[in-house]
């Protein structure tokens, strides 16, 4: 069993015009992944673009895998271009993964836009015990909502423009439980989304002196920890998202400036 | 077939091994490819103390390319010596350890340090880098510099020593003899060429140190051009690196003057590239019916 | 919105020109796109008397870019004169001559001529080529040199004179300092970087002339470092090139310190790039809401 | 009407395991292509590869046109793997042509493997009137014979193995014709095939005082005749194929040392 291997392209489904889910079948043994960690998955064919990609393992299947993903530039707009029956390289399961929860913590996953595809596996898991709180821009942009209605504990769902659950931010929700929150015995949040929302996650959390765990991204190159190109800074130093994370105690993390 | 090819006193199995950076201390890459079956395993460039590196981000993607800026982070050789080189040691193969310095004297200690341990089996001195004494000038780009680091490592190790270049400069050769006048048993390059990227919207450098180091198949035919005017100025065995992908590109570099090759940014598109690269080259050997790596190299024809 | 820039005392209608050699003399991509809407139309590098150059294979692909070496064919100032320059003289824009010598002598004379002759706004000197009386060493890889041939032409013509720098230098910023003491009333770079490419099975090389100039988006990042250097070093106008496939590659040069930006090799990709740039720009101007061109020039934060 | 285009490919069709015939469908008007022109054809999504490639027109079609191609490198394996309704860029018909036979001359057209594709439209437009000899490595390489068969005027097949038609090159060919040739009225040559095989026709040809026309290829960047790095080396100096070319007569052309 490898941590390299090919897959094949079962299906490449558009759930709107700038996301896709895209179905894998492997075509060799796959090492079981863990809630939370990632593939570096192949997306080119000459050298340009050169670099393999990191996708969240959004959902382990029977015969192989599925990723959720956003079109953002020239890699994911050549994945989204890929037929069915393309085969590609995969290296992973990588990282590390979301610590499970202790008997007496209470689990609220709070994901926004596509950072849904990194906690879904934990929401899975943890069938039916979470608070999942999912925020995007526009209903639209809120995959899968059977699917999650069916797994999570409680599902509140908000956008920014209301066009979908909640009127507001995921921050705007949490802050709403805030009450509620500490009526419950000991909180444990999980999240990701983007940096500025993961940002405030980590605040509120700070705040309220809640235990956070948060998934962050970084540019990456060899996915495994060798070229130390995906650092984060930690109060520990540079930790590498691809090895030590992504997923990190909030508490550690020393956020730059200007998050991008 | 004769795969051997000596790197000064050092004989290395075959002509393939990994380039300084791109594969960590061996660890990450082992479950990939067995490094026992590399010419030689190339570490991360060690300073004699630890170091930090950059602020993020660090990459860039450009086309058929990177740019990195990791900062020369490294766990400073002590650490390497007592946590890394043991891993190393289990292989069947050469070690080679990549090293830098920000002043002449840290080369030296450096140097001395490694001399030391066992299973180091030859020395990389990365001049690619600033030079803290004279205004932070790189080392690597004035030849009076160049000879005085190097023949001050010389005299501090009985290792093999091969010097990395640095291809930012007006003329590689006369930096190549200037390293092999002052004692290099090797000469090896390219090192990255510095470049940088912009975030149009932000406006802002997309690395955090605002320049980097551009590797992968876009630098190829610079290095290629570089190995063959290095070649024809010294008498040392080269080490060929800058975007080599598959085994055809390292058959170019030997063919222009290179003894051996190392692999650098393509273990990250794939991560057993390197073997995949020595499988290649004896393949190609076969069909060629070349029996002895060596009659490969510098067999550049009509020119 | 104000497209306009100036280098030196020409105003030019807007930042985006093609670059030398990869536009011919504008006849044969007069047919896809008008000259007229470009900010300037830079011509294929003439020499005072008409060059044959290289045998062929002149050019090669490689990993996003290519190489080339055509020899500098060129018909010659005279020719370009009679027979070229009526047909650009047609078209609303400004006609930048590029011209080299290969000794000074030639350079001055070429000046000279082109000089008088109705139709060219300016002149940009390529000083990436060979120095007979110098052994054939590059004039643009020596200040020295460099700052000698620059202030000769500087006295020979009355035009706008741009020098075009070779990136095939350790430090580009003293190149440019050096052209601008001259007497260069703008820079422009890069130029190709030197490479080659070897076919493995024949071990010849891919080019006839054996080396040739690496063009094409794999330089963009090395360009674009070189363009923030000079714009640090000097004060007069930059034309940034190297890579520029797309209206964004165009911006991050202009960030970076270019008042105008050159298209080549994307003209074979694409022959009606250099006004899909043109284009991109202007849209992105509006998105941002700049309104002079001008205000985006070495805009680059956080450095 | 532009040369600069896009089309859509229709058809994208194996012929044996490195040669596909693909067929384009004009999104915009084009030109009317004359015998021995080519088209750039645009094979990439990335920068690599960067260059768009150059093909002959084997067939004007009712909606496009049509290409034959051989899988030489990445560029055209991508081709390859291009599938219909795909849409791509397309600068042409590029180039002269070959010129057509007087009333006095008789046409004899030579190609060699995928050269084919060159004097196809030749074919056509001479219907009937031309000898047409091709030749290939082996019978599997031999396209498109039918069709031969019935435009035509006299089809003379060759092989290396003589899986096909005769065993021989189609120099032998021809030279087996030397006597019947001389016995006819004036004859004109037209070639296209591997560098080594037009070099040989050309020698052919001047030993016979034959006129013969040959298509060149050279590497190109630009295809229209901007980039000066096309040229092959003539009497008159050196001269663009895809401008003064991809025709040569014969008499003019100065061969390199070795023909690769
Ligand atoms: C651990 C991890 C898990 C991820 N999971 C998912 C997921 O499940 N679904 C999804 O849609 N996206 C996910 N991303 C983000 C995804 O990797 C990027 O959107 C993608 O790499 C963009 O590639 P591109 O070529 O389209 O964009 P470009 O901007 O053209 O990419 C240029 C370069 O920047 C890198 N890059 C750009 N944005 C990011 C980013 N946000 N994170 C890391 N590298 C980036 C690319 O990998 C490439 O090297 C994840 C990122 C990380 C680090
Ligand atoms: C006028 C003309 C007409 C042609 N017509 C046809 C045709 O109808 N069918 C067909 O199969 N081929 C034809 N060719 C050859 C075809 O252009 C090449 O096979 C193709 O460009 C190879 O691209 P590649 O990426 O697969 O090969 P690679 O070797 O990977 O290409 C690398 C570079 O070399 C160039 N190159 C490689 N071989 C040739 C060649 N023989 N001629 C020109 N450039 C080359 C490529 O264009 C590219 O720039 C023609 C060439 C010319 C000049
Ligand atoms: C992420 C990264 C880190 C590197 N670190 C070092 C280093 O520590 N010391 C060194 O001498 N070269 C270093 N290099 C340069 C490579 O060893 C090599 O010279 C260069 O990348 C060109 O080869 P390539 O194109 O095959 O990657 C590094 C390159 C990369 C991409
Ligand atoms: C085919 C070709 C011919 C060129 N000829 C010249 C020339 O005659 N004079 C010159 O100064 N630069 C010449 N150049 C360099 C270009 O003007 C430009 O500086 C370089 O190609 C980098 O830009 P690009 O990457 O956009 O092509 C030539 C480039 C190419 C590709
Ligand atoms: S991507 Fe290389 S260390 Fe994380
Ligand atoms: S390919 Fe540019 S001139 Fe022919």
């Amino acid at each position: 069993m490898s941590r390299y291997f090919r897959a094949r392209i079962t299906e490449n489904l558009p759930l709107n015009s700038s996301h896709n889910i895209i179905s894998l079948a492997n075509l060799e043994d796959m090492e079981e992944p863990l809630p939370g960690q990632f593939f570096m998955v192949q997306i080119n064919q000459g050298y340009d673009p050169l670099l393999k990609r990191p996708f969240s393992i959004y959902r382990k299947t029977a015969e192989g895998f599925e990723l959720l993903f956003r079109i953002k530039g020239k890699g994911t707009a050549l994945l989204k271009g890929m037929k069915e029956g393309a085969v590609i390289d995969v290296i992973g399961p990588l990282g590390n993964s979301y610590p499970l929860p202790s008997e007496s913590q209470f689990p609220v996953i709070i994901a926004g836009g596509i950072g849904i595809a990194s906690v879904h596996p934990l929401v899975e898991r943890l069938s039916g015990k979470a608070y999942v709180i999912y925020g995007a821009k526009i209903g639209d942009e809120l995959f899968m909502r059977e699917d999650l209605e069916k797994i999570a504990g409680n599902l509140l769902l908000c956008t920014d423009d209301g066009s979908c659950g909640q009127k507001g931010t995921v921050i705007d929700v949490i802050t709403g439980l805030r009450s509620r929150l500490r009526e419950m015995r000991e909180v444990i949040i999980y999240s990701c989304g983007p940096a500025a929302m993961v940002r405030e996650v980590t605040m509120f959390a700070a705040e309220h002196a809640i235990k956070a765990y948060v998934s962050l991204e970084e540019h990456m190159a060899c996915g495994i920890g060798a070229c130390l190109g995906c650092v984060v800074k930690t109060r520990k130093g540079y930790r590498r998202v691809c090895r030590e994370g992504p997923v990190f105690d909030a508490a550690d993390i020393i956020w730059r400036e200007d998050p991008r | 077939m004769n795969l051997t090819v000596n790197i000064g006193n050092l004989r290395i199995k075959n002509p393939v091994m990994t380039a300084s950076g791109t594969f960590g201390y061996g660890e990450e890459y082992a479950e990939f490819l067995d490094p026992g079956r590399l010419g030689a395993v190339v570490v991360k460039g060690l300073s004699l103390e630890p170091k930090e590196g950059n602020p993020p981000p660090r990459i860039v993607e450009t086309a058929s390319g990177m740019l990195n800026a990791i900062g020369l982070q490294n766990i400073g050789v002590e650490l390497f010596i007592s946590e890394k080189l043991p891993f190393l040691r289990q292989f069947d193969t050469s070690v080679i350890v990549n090293f830098f310095g920000d002043s002449i004297d840290e080369y030296v200690r450096a140097a001395e340090r490694l001399n030391g341990a066992e299973g180091i089996h030859a020395l990389e001195m990365n001049i690619s880098c600033p030079n803290k004494e004279k205004g932070w000038c790189i080392f690597g780009t004035d030849p009076r510099v160049t000879s005085e680091v190097v023949g001050a490592v010389r005299k501090a190790t009985s290792l093999p020593l091969i010097v990395k270049l640095s291809p930012n400069v007006t003329d590689i050769s006369v930096m190549a003899k200037a390293a092999v006048d002052a004692g290099a048993d090797a000469i090896s390059l390219i090192n990255t060429i510095t470049g940088m990227a912009v975030d149009i919207r932000t406006r802002r450098p997309k690395l955090g140190n605002v320049t980097g180091g551009l590797s992968g198949p876009a630098i190829k035919p610079v290095a290629l051009r570089m190995v063959y005017e290095v070649y024809k100025a010294v008498k040392v065995p080269i080490i060929g690196m800058g975007g080599i992908m598959n085994a055809g590109d390292a058959i170019e570099f030997l063919i222009a003057g290179a003894s051996a090759v190392a692999v650098g940014t393509a273990n990250f598109v794939k991560p057993d590239s390197a073997l995949e690269i020595l499988d290649g080259i004896v393949e190609f050997m076969k069909e060629e019916a070349i029996e002895d790596i060596d009659s490969l190299t510098g067999t550049l024809r009509g020119t």
